[in-house]
């Protein structure tokens, strides 16, 4: 078992962790997905689960999205607490009618009568190479629609403790895993535990800019700052955690603060989740602005193989101190 | 000057400073700046217009003369 | 007598009538009632009094009505949305299900859903599922629950020979199988997914095989046969319930009537719906009874009369129902409860 | 016709300062409009000759209608069309047209006979590239424009399309095109129009350091800390200006010589109105705090006495002149109270400039600015407080005289009150009263005596001090009058 050294825990080893304390805690809890058992998690997020808890709750299952998913929604309305797990967002879309047609609309649909008490986690992201139908990020999509929870954890806090909160959620949340940070690993206060899910965090306070990010590029806007801050120009950077419904109080704070924003969004500009962050400033904080709204997403282009294009295509720290220097200008 | 000279002098520069106001209607012994609603400056362009029209000297001492109508009449006229 | 009764005792003229007598002529009110119940729909639907998509079940009531009889209340229901029969045998009110069909907050889906998304917990009634074969996954979780909390149920989960084309299909008799989860599918196979002819759309027409190759006891019943039916699905139903894992039945069907109200037919002959029609159900178990001394007289016309009568009421009660204030719009898109 | 207020869509022009053939130069004031709210100057903002007055004294125009027209320097009066446009043919059409004045706009005189119509063009095809047909217009009008005014447009950068004409029959006149220009000129952040009007600043006033010009919040800021005249100047209010400082909506006035003036009432009302607005958003917003104390004036009033005996009258000096003097030494020395209140915090002014409550003949209220009243000797200040005053009372302030004052001064004495407890000018944080100088009984060294003495009090904002800044700031005015001298 892969261990990030003395002391320190892993992103992976958080959610393993939380993974864990839910199954000892709630024997309506069980894990279910591709490769989750006897393979450890394709990537090794749940290694070991099986011998503990063994093959009634550390299901794997076959090839089947559509299926295993929607037997998670059943499961849920059947009194479970399913843990499905996704091998990547790209697959999810397999399970898109299970997601949006079921998960989302039966409680509405029925009146009240059935709520899907359903986590779904799935890898989402790119930096790793792996191309064009494994690489993009579309929790962008996932949060637009409404009877969903979308949260996307950023730091080992949030991947240990927002697990716990979402199996409490009596509606569906899914959790999206950035691949990077899998292997990401720092000092863990042993106590750590469940967190919120309906909050956005100032993760580094600043007076000139709000750099507004979420999942896999909050590490990316923290350099970037740290840029920044070398030129005279403070950064906030804003990690939203929770992309559906979005905390827009603390986002429109921090607006209220810098009046410069910066939106930095893995998934592509068009129709995007920075874009609906932008619309809201504009709707809520428009006379506070100094600057348009700056958007630095990935390009619009299916993620392409090779290093160079890859990081071509990404939202990368140039990009980002480069958008917030032409907004502080 | 005849002290009917002195008078529509001063009641010329008058309606020049407060042209909404008609100091013809005001009475020869009422005070000019209550009735007039003349400020301090007020007061000053006046005096100033008054000594340069009359080409007399008018002190600050002098200024009490310049109360009314009549007695500011009488000043102007006087010796 | 009372409009609400579920299984009527006897006709006044029946003397003492038998069990089997009794029991027939509560198979027989089922059908009725479902097939009374969407005329009206028909006539409310055509004078603008219920809207949106309404698919009717006439000529497939025997399916319900014998799949239902095999069934505890413990049991759960997935079905699509054609299943205004499913919904009424199950037992959810006619006047819940009319309130529904107004879009009334009395209905059972507090009118939420209409005609394709009845909804009832109270009697484990998944819901009407406008995507074909979207309930299928459904049914397999529900039935995983059940089977991992160790408790003795059974899930039943309709679908049309529609859905057979769908990989959300095979993907969940594969893993139900697999799981052995108690899962019975009741493939209602009315020949027609839509307008697309079943022979002009599957390879191997034969369902019950296709099941089968996943490896669980699949077979092919007389649809039309409202006792054929019920002796099925109580050898499949008690078999899953028994642990014997998922079991398959294809049931063999027909709809009168078109996909859904206002659907020109045109790809059905008419000649073949007059054929269908000679195995009308009802009709076929009416004259069963009346050869076996169970059906006499002008019984039929008063169960008719009586289910005319429940109907009415229903439907007058909908009319006067309320509904949902619009600031209700986003209520329940999220649960009222949080921790 | 400027607009010099964001609710302005007319104004009357009320004279000429300039003739055709006059020599000008970039912000000379060469007209005096009469807005709902007050009269005030027009700055040009090109320096030129003066080719021709079109509006009339008297006529009311709307907004962005050509009032003169300006030779550039260095263009050659014989140069086409483009930079005489209102040549003497401009008025022959309007004038044919039932007597309807001039206020015909430069491009109009060009606008197509009947028989010229097929000269019309559909707008702004120009823009579209070969073989591409540019998108059908929304709007279901073709505008029609003359070749001039789409050579201005060219020039101008403006899209034909997008230009509403006021022309006849929908014709896009050269100054539906100038304006268009001005106001898609005119960048400034939603921020920066926030706080520009809190601030009472003309955004339009101040230089933009964003991209393209744009005003940002900072260069509102620095304009105020620069003391907002500099920028009032450098940059003449244009057309299609939309900034307007809220501050001057309480000042802006109207005037008494006008009294006989259509349209006063109207003005006096809407002035009403303006201080109504503003001094209940005083009260709303501003937790005030009143400290007051009495001076004995007799040393400042013989200091008084004895400079004015030697000089000519228009030199002399009267009390208020002293009071302004010590207002603004002790505003330099007590900062905390000089500046605004903006954003939830105080914003120091880098500079005295000392506001002045005149109250004007037939009602109302006008607080121009006294700038830099700090560096200003009592004879400087009481030639510009006459200034001022004059000025006021005559309608000729200028914008920015009226938005930035960084502390006010009321002085009612004149009007015979004992004292006046004030009300603050947002976004300002203290209001300084004197009341009259009486004479009063006064303990000196334990014997009672006559002495003139004057009530000074000071309203000032909880949120930026407290008492004991407002009492410091008391005896700092006390103390300046017992030494008059040094004033």
């Amino acid at each position: 078992m892969t261990s990030a050294g003395p002391g320190k825990t892993s992103y992976r080893e958080a959610l393993r962790a939380a993974l864990r304390e839910a199954l000892l805690a709630d024997d309506r809890v069980f894990l279910m997905g591709e490769d989750v058992g006897r393979y450890g998690g394709c990537f090794a997020v749940s290694l070991g689960l099986l011998e503990e808890f063994g093959p009634e709750r550390i299901r794997d299952t076959p090839l089947s999205e559509s299926a295993f998913v929607g037997a998670g929604i059943g499961a849920a309305l059947g009194g479970m607490r399913p843990i499905v797990e996704i091998m990547t967002v790209n697959f999810s879309l397999l399970a898109l009618d299970q997601i949006m047609n079921n998960a989302a609309t039966l409680l509405h649909m029925s009146g009240g009568q059935f709520a899907v008490p359903l986590v779904i986690r799935m890898t989402t992201g790119a930096g790793r190479q792996v191309a064009a139908q494994h690489s993009h990020s579309l929790e962008g999509w996932y949060a637009h629609i409404p009877g969903l929870r979308i949260v996307a954890p950023a730091t080992l806090e949030d991947a240990r403790g927002m697990l716990w909160t979402a199996l409490e959620d009596p509606d569906p949340v899914l959790i999206f895993e950035h691949g990077s940070l899998y292997n990401m690993a720092g000092v863990l206060p042993p106590d750590a535990g469940a967190v919120d899910i309906d909050s956005a965090a100032i993760r580094r306070p600043g007076t000139d800019v709000s750099l507004i990010t979420y999942g896999g590029t909050l590490g990316t806007a923290l350099d970037a700052a740290e840029e920044l801050a070398g030129g005279g120009i403070e950064a906030e950077v804003v990690d939203l955690r929770t992309l559906r419904p979005l905390d827009d109080e603390t986002i429109m704070a921090s607006v209220r603060r810098t009046h410069r924003v910066v939106i930095v969004d893995e998934g592509w500009r068009s129709g995007s989740l920075a874009a609906e962050v932008s619309a809201r400033i504009m709707e809520q904080a428009f006379y506070d602005l100094d600057a348009p709204v700056e958007r630095v997403c990935s390009a619009e282009v299916p993620m392409p193989y090779p290093r160079h294009l890859e990081e071509a295509a990404l939202p990368r720290v140039p990009a980002i101190v480069a958008a917030a220097r032409r907004a502080v200008g | 000057m005849t002290p009917e000279q002195a008078y529509q002098m001063i009641t010329d520069i008058l309606r020049e400073i407060a042209p909404d106001a008609d100091p013809g209607t005001i009475g020869g012994d009422a005070d000019i700046r209550d009735a007039l609603e003349l400020d301090s400056l007020d007061f000053l362009n006046f005096v100033e217009e008054l000594s340069q029209r009359s080409g007399r000297r008018i002190d600050e001492d002098d200024y009490p003369q310049l109360a009314t109508l009549a007695s500011g009449a009488k000043f102007l006229a006087g010796p | 007598m009372s409009p609400r009764r579920k299984t009527p005792a006897a006709t006044e003229t029946a003397a003492a009538p038998s069990p089997e007598a009794a029991h027939h002529a509560g198979l027989l009110r089922q059908m009725l009632l479902i097939r009374r119940f969407e005329e009206r729909c028909v006539e409310l639907y055509s004078a603008g009094e219920i809207h949106g998509f309404v698919h009717l079940y006439i000529g497939e009531e025997a399916v319900a009505v014998g799949v239902n009889q095999a069934l505890t209340p413990d049991d759960a229901i997935v079905s699509t949305y054609r299943e205004h029969g499913h919904a009424l045998v199950r037992g959810i009110p006619v006047t819940a299900v009319m309130a529904e069909m107004y879009g009334k907050t009395t209905g059972c889906s507090g009118g939420r859903g209409g005609s394709m998304h009845l909804f009832d917990a109270k009697t484990r009634f998944y819901g009407g599922n406008a995507i074909v074969g979207g309930g299928l996954p459904l049914a397999v979780g529900v039935a995983l629950a059940d089977k991992m909390r160790g408790r003795s149920r059974v899930t039943a989960c309709f679908f049309g020979d529609g859905a057979v084309a769908e990989g959300e299909f095979h993907e969940c008799l594969n893993l139900t199988a697999l799981w052995q989860l108690p899962v019975l599918f009741c493939c209602e196979n009315n020949l027609y997914a839509m307008g697309t002819a079943l022979a002009r759309a599957q390879a191997q027409t034969d369902l019950a095989v296709r099941a089968a190759s996943y490896g669980m006891p699949a077979w092919a019943v007389d649809g039309m046969d409202v006792l054929a039916v019920e002796q099925a699905a109580r050898h499949a139903a008690d078999a899953v319930r028994g642990g014997g894992g998922p079991h398959f039945l294809e049931l063999r069907t027909y709809r009168f009537r078109a996909h859904s109200m206002y659907d020109p037919d045109r790809y059905r002959d008419k000649t073949e719906i007059e054929e269908w029609k000679r195995h009308d159900p009802i009709d076929a178990l009416a004259a069963r009874m009346r050869e076996a001394g169970e059906l006499t007289g002008d019984a039929l016309a008063a169960i008719d009369a009586d289910l005319a009568a429940e109907l009415a009421v229903a439907i007058d009660k909908a009319r006067g129902d309320p509904l949902e204030p619009v600031t209700d719009l986003t209520r329940f898109v999220y649960s009222p409860r949080r921790p | 016709m400027p607009v010099l207020g964001a609710d302005m869509d007319e104004g009357t022009l009320v004279e000429w300062l300039v003739k055709p053939g006059d020599q000008i130069h970039k912000g000379d004031v060469i007209a005096v409009v009469d807005t709902a709210k007050s009269a005030i100057e027009v700055e040009s903002f090109h320096t030129g000759t003066v080719a021709e007055l079109i509006t009339p004294v008297g006529e009311t125009v709307p907004v962005g209608t050509v009032l003169a027209t300006i030779t550039e320097a260095g263009e050659e009066a014989g140069e086409p069309g483009a930079v005489k446009p209102g040549g003497p043919a401009a008025v022959g059409p309007p004038a044919a047209e039932g007597g309807r004045p001039a206020v015909a706009v430069a491009g109009e005189l060009a606008a197509p006979a009947a028989g010229e119509a097929a000269a019309v063009e559909a707008p702004a095809p120009a823009r579209a590239r070969p073989g591409r047909r540019p998108a059908p217009q929304v709007t279901g009008l073709p505008a029609h424009s003359t070749p001039l005014v789409r050579h201005e447009a060219e020039q101008l950068g403006v899209d034909l399309a997008t230009v509403r004409g006021s022309g006849r029959g929908g014709t896009i006149t050269r100054a539906d095109v100038e304006h268009a220009a001005a106001s898609r000129r005119r960048r400034v952040t939603p921020l920066a129009r926030r706080l520009a009007d809190e601030l009472g600043v003309d955004p339009g006033a101040v230089t933009g350091t964003g991209p393209d010009g744009a005003v940002r919040a900072a260069d509102v800021r620095r304009a105020v800390a620069a003391g907002a005249p500099a920028a009032g100047r450098a940059t003449a209010r244009q057309p299609g200006d939309a900034g307007r400082p809220p501050a001057a909506a309480g000042a802006q006035a109207g005037q008494a010589a006008q009294a006989a003036q259509p349209g006063r009432s109207r003005r006096a009302e809407s002035m009403r109105q303006a201080i109504a607005r503003l001094m209940a958003r005083s009260k709303r917003e501003i937790p005030h705090y009143y400290v007051s104390n009495t001076e004995d004036m007799s040393a400042a009033l013989a200091w008084l006495r004895g400079r004015n005996r030697s000089v000519e009258v228009s030199r002399r000096l009267v009390p208020a002149a002293l009071l302004l003097r010590a207002t603004a030494l002790a505003a330099r020395q007590v900062p905390e109270l000089n500046g605004y209140w903006t954003e939830d915090h105080f914003v120091p002014g880098t500079a005295v400039h000392l506001g002045v409550a005149i109250s004007l003949r037939g009602g109302g209220l006008i607080t121009p600015a006294i700038h830099h009243a700090d560096g200003l000797d009592p004879g400087e200040l009481m030639a510009k407080l006459r200034d001022l005053v004059n000025r006021a009372r005559a309608g000729r302030l200028r914008s920015s005289e009226l938005t930035d004052a960084t502390i006010t001064v009321t002085n009612l004495g004149d009007q015979g009150v004992e004292s006046v407890t004030g009300v603050i000018y947002p976004p300002q944080v203290a209001l300084v009263g004197f009341g009259k100088i009486a004479e009063r009984p006064w303990a000196v060294g334990g014997l009672l005596g006559v002495r003139p003495v004057v009530v000074t009090t000071l309203a000032a904002d909880h949120r930026a001090t407290d008492g004991y800044t407002g009492g410091r700031f008391l005896t700092v005015v006390a103390d300046l009058l017992q030494r008059p001298e040094e004033l």
